[in-house]
């Protein structure tokens, strides 16, 4: 059974990996550009699985199963926060947040 | 061949319900498509003989992660969509740059060569097995201590979470 | 191993010392510290051979796969500083008991943290334990300025800090650039570095690098002015540690990484660093003469004093690096004694303007004795420190360039000129209602001045064993030079 | 030998420590014994080493130890023991214990006995140095050690500010001197590779005449005589110098310290006959100097001005006999000077102690009968100097004048000019002070007293060396041998087998010129009796009456205001300038500019930091860009 080759995987989750920073940057809800980061982290964690796989080298994948745990925690207090804010804020607008200075 | 069929039937999939997850008015729509994202995904990692991977994978993003999407939807009752989204410029600008972004990131990966290109699909790292061998051995103390990150998570998200301040 | 001593004793003593209660305990410990670091040096001292390269050493492993070692030795020039640095900080703390400082623990913790950060920028025989210690010197320095300072102290102190740190930055870069360019395996060692392949465009850029770093420090003019503002501020002990020890980094560093290393930007540049160094020798002795505050007059004369002794760096000669060391050691020792005479007139009278004194060698004959001596050495009359050191950067400046070394020589007529007015207005004619009841040396500032006073004729009647040291390491230097 | 030759000057050191360490401890009897004794002890191995200097014939450098030592330049701490060090160890000894011998009566009341003779010491210590050293280094280190002995002594009374800033004026003015022999001592060593005397000397005689390097050595060298000797333009301190106590004028800027220029000179005859140009401006200004420094001392009223004046013109004969090759004469001249010169400083000395610290002579007068000795032993002084025979002023002088003549008629016509005027001076002097009737107050009058015996025994002894000194060196027509000539003959073979040879003059000639001098020298005598004792005029008439010329003359020329306007206040316009504008307002504000445009910038860029954290991502993303963008570049 032939295999892609390993440009496919790349570009693949290259353009993925854009859709998510477009996705970031273009929306205005918090829930969506969480999910946005979602969407980048599974194309790296794909991307790892895809070279370890080619390379024979677990390291990789062991690499995606650390990062899921990590997002998984992200995700928990991420949320959390989101519904903080919507409790403070009554909106998810994330250009409502604008007191990160000073 | 059939290997390619299903790589592009996959990321075919992938591409359009991420592109609807931005796309979709509804927050709950997006939380769809990006279930049927995580499921494409999880497909590749069975292209990849990543079994475990994929188990995982499913479990966590697909179970725990997207229900955690989907509580914090209705929860806070957000079927309503955006009320003044991005203006025109700013939409143009941000796309402008994620596709450079995507050029550049084409460009450094267009030249890329893998030296020993080994069989993916023969593979057999990415059994349980043989990934439970090295995750108990090598990276036994990493695998505990992100126990231990779980744990702060959880307890952060209920300190987040709870109504009244402490 | 005994430099590792030398390094580690002092920051011992300075652990302790927070621990204690009472200014009395502090003060027998802080002393007993820098005595007991002297003694070790001596022991150093014994076992140096004169003329065998890098002696002492002590290395061990540290950032091994960066190359980076602790790596500490001394040789003929690094000795003599370490020398004056554990010479002169048993003085410092014994004069400095005539104060009686707020928080006196953390004051001579400081200090004895200086006396191992001075130290180990002496010793350092790695190009990025240079720089750490470099670095550290300023810490203890900037608090000693800024806590125990005059009025103006967070200003001028936040300047010194920030002029001195942001040179040290640009030695940081020149020292990485030139790691990159070591044989591989890379190293910070100075005896790798010193055999970087560096072309001569790179060396213009490291040259200016190294050089602004350490013109800032030494000062060279135009890059001095934080140094009058400095010593004005700072309390007496922290003026000495600066105008004495710290100084000498910068040309320590000239001697030790910008010479060999970027010997062949010299040729564009070596004629315009000599031509700054000495227009500050000029510059800085006129604006000496109009001062009115000792302190600032003091540190106008030292800029002149150094410049000099850069000047005589820059010749590249042997006579010009031999001198520049000697002179370090007595610039070092003069300007602390001048500086321990000038706070005792304050501390008696209130003030150090010397309008406001007179007549004081009437009333304090053994200051004015003491005051006298001093200052003849630091204006180089003969048979003191000072003219032996400033006879060979002169004559080493002269065989570099004859009209330099006459611009660089009226230093002898001006440091008279403002010296000469200065003591005659401080010390003779009629008393003051400020001086009248000034009171004379006391045994303990006589025992802090008289150590001065003995090694100042030393090293002006019989500078041999000083120069025995000296002169094969820089013979070394010049031969890295011209390699 | 050696052993007895180091001991000469650690004597003088040896007081001086004992003197300055136990400053207030040491009775004063102590002092007065030790102070002098010192020097005499010194005087007497110095005796000792003269007549047995055979010894030194073969080897005169004595080595003790190694002062300055690298490879390539060696300065050991050495002793050179010939002649000329020889006749300057005398002199430095002998009349240096006889003005110590004397200062025991004069500072007997001053509350720093014991720190003058300390001071004293220290000084005949430093110029032991200067004369014995067998390199210039150790004459450098006696050069200005004579210079700091000097200061400390002019500002010996330190209440008076006058007296500081004259002591501060003469160190100054010796330090500008200074940087030249350092200067030309480092020309030196990069020429001939060495500071010893002796391998200069030995190399420098093959060098050709007129060479560059050696003219620019020896000008520089000049310098430093200039300075130290007190002569144009340098000679302004010497007159404010007089501030100190009068021994130490007698001492210090009469005898011994102030010819250090000339014997500096001397010692490098060599270098000097083969610089023609050197030696024609030695020639100018020694002249100059003469000249113009007797015109001053024929207006002044205070009567160690006068002297002061007297010194620097009498140093410019020196340097004019130096500079046609006549060494002999310029050190017979210093010899005799040191003699006849410290004489009438002590006298002058012993006039001022007996009128109370007077020392305006307008307000002296008659003091004949009242100080018998002193006036006897000044009038032998006077008749000296003025250079009337058979008196030790007129042998030397005269040897002066007639290799002077030899070289140029015009340069004798005025060298003799000087000579003129300096009889008339000096003998204005004697005039008034001892003749016609006493012109100070009553009270005055009523203590005056001839000094005690410890003054008027150095006083007599300096008197029958100011008689006698002359005969050292008699010259041939008198049917002397040149005692001194042929003394000193081995240090000057070399400078005088250079010099072109003049053919010695004919006895006739130099008959007749001795006559003329002396005619004209007795006539200026006359002159100033006929004007200060026989007119009558008892006081010199008020300065502001006489034509402008002579006012000005009076009033010095003016040259310590031109100094001030040219120099002094300049350069501390100068000091303020770069001080206020180009270090505060210039160098500073860059520096402080240069923190204050990160601060602006930082003040202008935060307005970026807006808190939307949309907007830092969107940043985010281009740094992104960039850096991976930069990374396909490279």
């Amino acid at each position: 059974m032939a295999s892609v080759p390993i440009h496919y995987y790349l570009f693949f989750c290259s353009v993925l990996f854009c859709i998510g920073v477009l996705g970031v940057l273009i929306k205005r809800n918090v829930l969506i550009i969480l999910m946005s980061i979602e969407l980048m982290i599974n194309s790296i964690n794909l991307l790892l699985a895809a070279f370890s796989a080619y390379t024979n080298d677990p390291a990789g994948q062991i690499f995606v199963f650390f990062i899921m745990v990590v997002a998984a925690a992200e995700v928990a207090i991420g949320l959390a926060i989101v519904v903080l804010i919507y409790r403070t804020t009554h909106s998810l607008d994330i250009d409502v947040l604008n007191k990160l200075k000073w | 061949m059939f290997t390619e069929y299903i790589f592009f039937f996959l990321s075919v999939l992938a591409l359009y319900s991420a592109v609807m997850v931005l796309a979709s008015k509804k927050p709950i729509h997006s939380v769809l498509f990006l279930t049927l994202t995580f499921f494409a995904i999880a497909g590749h990692y069975v292209l990849l003989n990543a079994q475990f991977l994929a188990v995982v994978h499913v479990i966590v993003y697909a179970g725990a992660i997207m229900v955690l999407f989907l509580f914090t939807v209705m929860l806070l009752n957000l079927n309503n969509d955006e009320r003044s989204p991005k203006p025109v410029w700013a939409k143009t600008m941000v796309s402008i740059a994620s596709g450079m972004l995507l050029l550049v990131l084409i460009g450094i990966f267009r030249t890329y060569d893998i030296k020993s290109a080994a069989d993916p699909t023969l593979t057999q790292i990415g059994l349980v097995k043989n990934l439970g061998q090295i995750l108990f051995h090598e990276f036994l103390l990493p695998f505990e201590i992100s126990s231990v990150l779980f744990l702060t998570a959880m307890v952060g998200a209920v300190l987040l979470g709870k109504k009244e301040q402490i | 191993m005994l430099t590792l001593i030398l390094i580690l004793l002092p920051l011992a003593f300075s652990l302790i010392l927070p621990v204690l209660k009472g200014e009395k305990e502090i003060r027998i410990v802080a002393l007993t510290g820098t005595v007991a670091e002297f003694g070790v040096a001596m022991a150093a001292l014994i076992q140096y051979v004169t003329s065998c390269h890098c002696q002492l050493m002590f290395t061990a492993d540290w950032l091994a796969t960066l190359g980076v070692g602790l790596t500490f030795s001394m040789d003929g020039i690094s000795l003599p500083l370490v020398l004056l640095t554990v010479f002169l900080l048993p003085v410092i703390v014994l004069f400095s008991f005539s104060h009686h400082y707020r928080r006196p623990a953390a004051f001579y913790s400081l200090v004895l943290l200086m006396e191992m950060a001075l130290i180990g920028v002496f010793t350092a025989a790695d190009g990025l334990m240079f720089y750490i210690f470099w670095e550290l010197t300023l810490i203890p320095a900037w608090f000693i300025c800024a806590v125990w300072g005059g009025n103006d102290r967070i200003r001028i102190t936040f300047k010194f800090f920030i002029y001195t740190f942001a040179g040290s930055l640009l030695m940081l870069l020149a020292l990485i650039y030139i790691y990159f360019r070591t044989p591989l395996p890379h190293s910070f060692d100075f005896r790798v570095l010193y055999i970087a392949v560096l072309s001569p465009a790179e060396q213009t850029w490291l040259f200016l690098a190294f050089f602004l770093a350490f013109a800032i420090k030494i000062p060279i003019f135009p890059f001095h002015t934080w140094q009058p503002e400095t010593y004005t501020e700072a309390p007496a002990e922290g003026s000495m540690l600066l105008a004495g020890i710290m100084l000498k980094m910068g040309i320590y560093g000239l001697i030790r990484l910008l010479i060999p290393i970027c010997h062949l930007a010299f040729q564009q540049w070596g004629e315009i660093v000599m031509i700054l160094s000495i227009t500050g020798i000029v510059y800085a002795s006129l604006i000496a003469i109009r001062q009115e505050d000792m302190k600032q007059l003091v540190a106008y004369s030292s800029i002149a004093h150094v410049g000099l002794i850069a000047a005589g760096v820059f010749a590249l000669n042997l006579h010009g690096l031999q001198g520049s060391v000697i002179q370090m050691l007595s610039h070092g020792i003069n300007i602390v004694g001048i500086f321990i005479i000038i706070d005792l007139i304050q501390q008696r009278t209130g003030s150090r303007n010397i309008a406001d004194l007179g007549g004081i060698a009437r009333k304090a004959p053994r200051l004015a004795v003491f005051f006298m001596i001093i200052l003849l050495a630091s204006i180089a009359l003969p048979l003191t420190n000072g003219f032996v050191g400033e006879f060979l950067l002169l004559l080493g400046v002269f065989e570099y360039n004859h009209l330099y070394a006459a611009a660089a020589g009226l230093t002898i007529i001006f440091s008279a000129v403002y010296m000469m007015w200065m003591y005659q207005r401080v010390m003779f004619g009629d008393t003051t209602p400020m001086t009248e009841h000034i009171t004379d040396l006391n045994n303990r500032e006589m025992a802090a001045l008289i150590p001065l006073v003995a090694v100042i004729f030393w090293i002006g009647v019989a500078p041999g064993f000083f120069m025995d040291i000296i002169w094969p390491d820089a013979v070394r230097v010049l031969a890295l030079f011209n390699m | 030998m050696d052993i007895i030759l180091l001991l000469i000057p650690i004597f003088p050191l040896l007081g001086f420590l004992i003197l300055g360490l136990g400053l207030r401890a040491i009775p004063r009897k102590l002092t007065a014994i030790i102070g002098p004794g010192m020097i005499l002890l010194s005087f007497i191995f110095s005796i000792f080493i003269f007549l047995n200097f055979h010894y030194f014939a073969i080897s005169p450098v004595r080595y003790f130890f190694s002062w300055i030592s690298l490879p390539g330049l060696n300065i050991p701490f050495a002793f050179l023991v010939d002649p000329l060090s020889c006749l300057m160890l005398l002199i430095v000894t002998g009349v240096g214990f006889i003005i110590h011998f004397y200062s025991v009566g004069y500072m007997k009341e001053d509350p720093g006995f014991n720190r003058f003779f300390a001071y004293m010491n220290l000084f005949v210590f430093s110029m032991l140095l200067l004369v014995l050293g067998a390199n210039y280094p150790i004459m450098f280190i006696g050069w200005e050690g004579v210079g700091l002995c000097s200061y400390l002594l002019i500002g010996f009374w330190f209440k008076n500010h006058d007296y500081n800033n004259a002591a501060k004026k003469a160190f100054i003015m010796n330090r500008i001197g200074d940087l030249g022999f350092l200067l030309g001592m480092f020309m030196l060593f990069t020429t001939f590779n060495s500071l010893g005397y002796a391998e200069i000397f030995a190399h420098a005689k093959w060098m050709a005449s007129g060479n560059i390097t050696l003219t620019t050595i020896t000008l520089l060298l000049f310098v430093g005589a200039v300075g130290k000797s007190a002569q144009i333009p340098l000679y302004t301190w010497l007159p404010d110098a007089m501030a100190g106590p009068t021994p130490v004028s007698a001492l210090i800027h009469a005898a011994t310290m102030v010819t250090a220029g000339v014997y500096m000179i001397a010692r490098s005859g060599i270098l000097y006959v083969l610089s023609p140009v050197t030696m024609t401006i030695i020639g100018l200004t020694g002249l100059a100097t003469a000249l113009f420094a007797a015109v001053i001392a024929i207006f002044q009223n205070d009567i160690k001005k006068v002297l002061a004046y007297s010194t620097i013109s009498q140093l410019g004969y020196m340097f004019l006999g130096l500079s046609v090759g006549a060494f002999t004469g310029a050190m017979f001249h210093l010899t005799t000077h040191a003699f006849f010169k410290a004489l009438l400083f002590l006298g002058a000395g012993s006039v001022i102690h007996a009128l109370g610290g007077e020392q305006d002579i307008r307000k002296m007068g008659g003091l004949m009968n009242k100080l018998p000795k002193t006036w006897f032993t000044f009038l032998i002084g006077t008749i000296a100097i003025a250079g009337i025979p058979p008196l030790s002023g007129f042998f030397s002088k005269d040897e002066i004048l007639s290799a002077v003549f030899r070289s140029s008629e015009w340069l004798w016509v005025f060298a003799v000019a000087g000579s003129m005027m300096t009889a008339f001076y000096m003998f204005r002097l004697l005039f008034l002070t001892f003749f016609n009737r006493f012109r100070g107050t009553d009270e005055q009058h009523n203590h005056l007293h001839e000094s005690p015996w410890v003054m008027t025994i150095p006083l007599m002894l300096l008197a029958m060396l100011a008689f006698f000194g002359g005969f050292i060196n008699l010259p041939e027509i008198f049917g002397g041998n040149g005692g001194l000539e042929n003394f000193l003959a081995p240090v000057f073979a070399d400078a005088n087998a250079v010099m072109a040879k003049q053919p010695p003059l004919s006895h006739a000639t130099e008959w007749t010129l001795m006559g003329t001098t002396l005619l004209l020298v007795l006539a200026m005598a006359a002159l100033a009796w006929y004007r200060f004792v026989r007119s009558g005029r008892d006081v010199v008439s008020e300065v502001n009456k006489q034509p402008a010329l002579i006012r000005i003359a009076a009033n010095k020329f003016y040259i310590d205001e031109a100094y001030e306007t040219i120099i002094q206040k300049p350069l501390l316009r100068l000091s303020r300038f770069l001080h206020q504008v180009v270090e505060i307002r210039f160098i500073d504000r860059i520096v402080d500019g240069v923190g204050l445009l990160v601060i602006r910038t930082g003040n202008t860029v935060r307005y970026i930091q807006s808190g939307n954290v949309g907007f830092y991502m969107f940043i985010m993303i281009i740094g992104i860009i960039l850096v991976l963008f930069f990374n396909i570049l490279i």
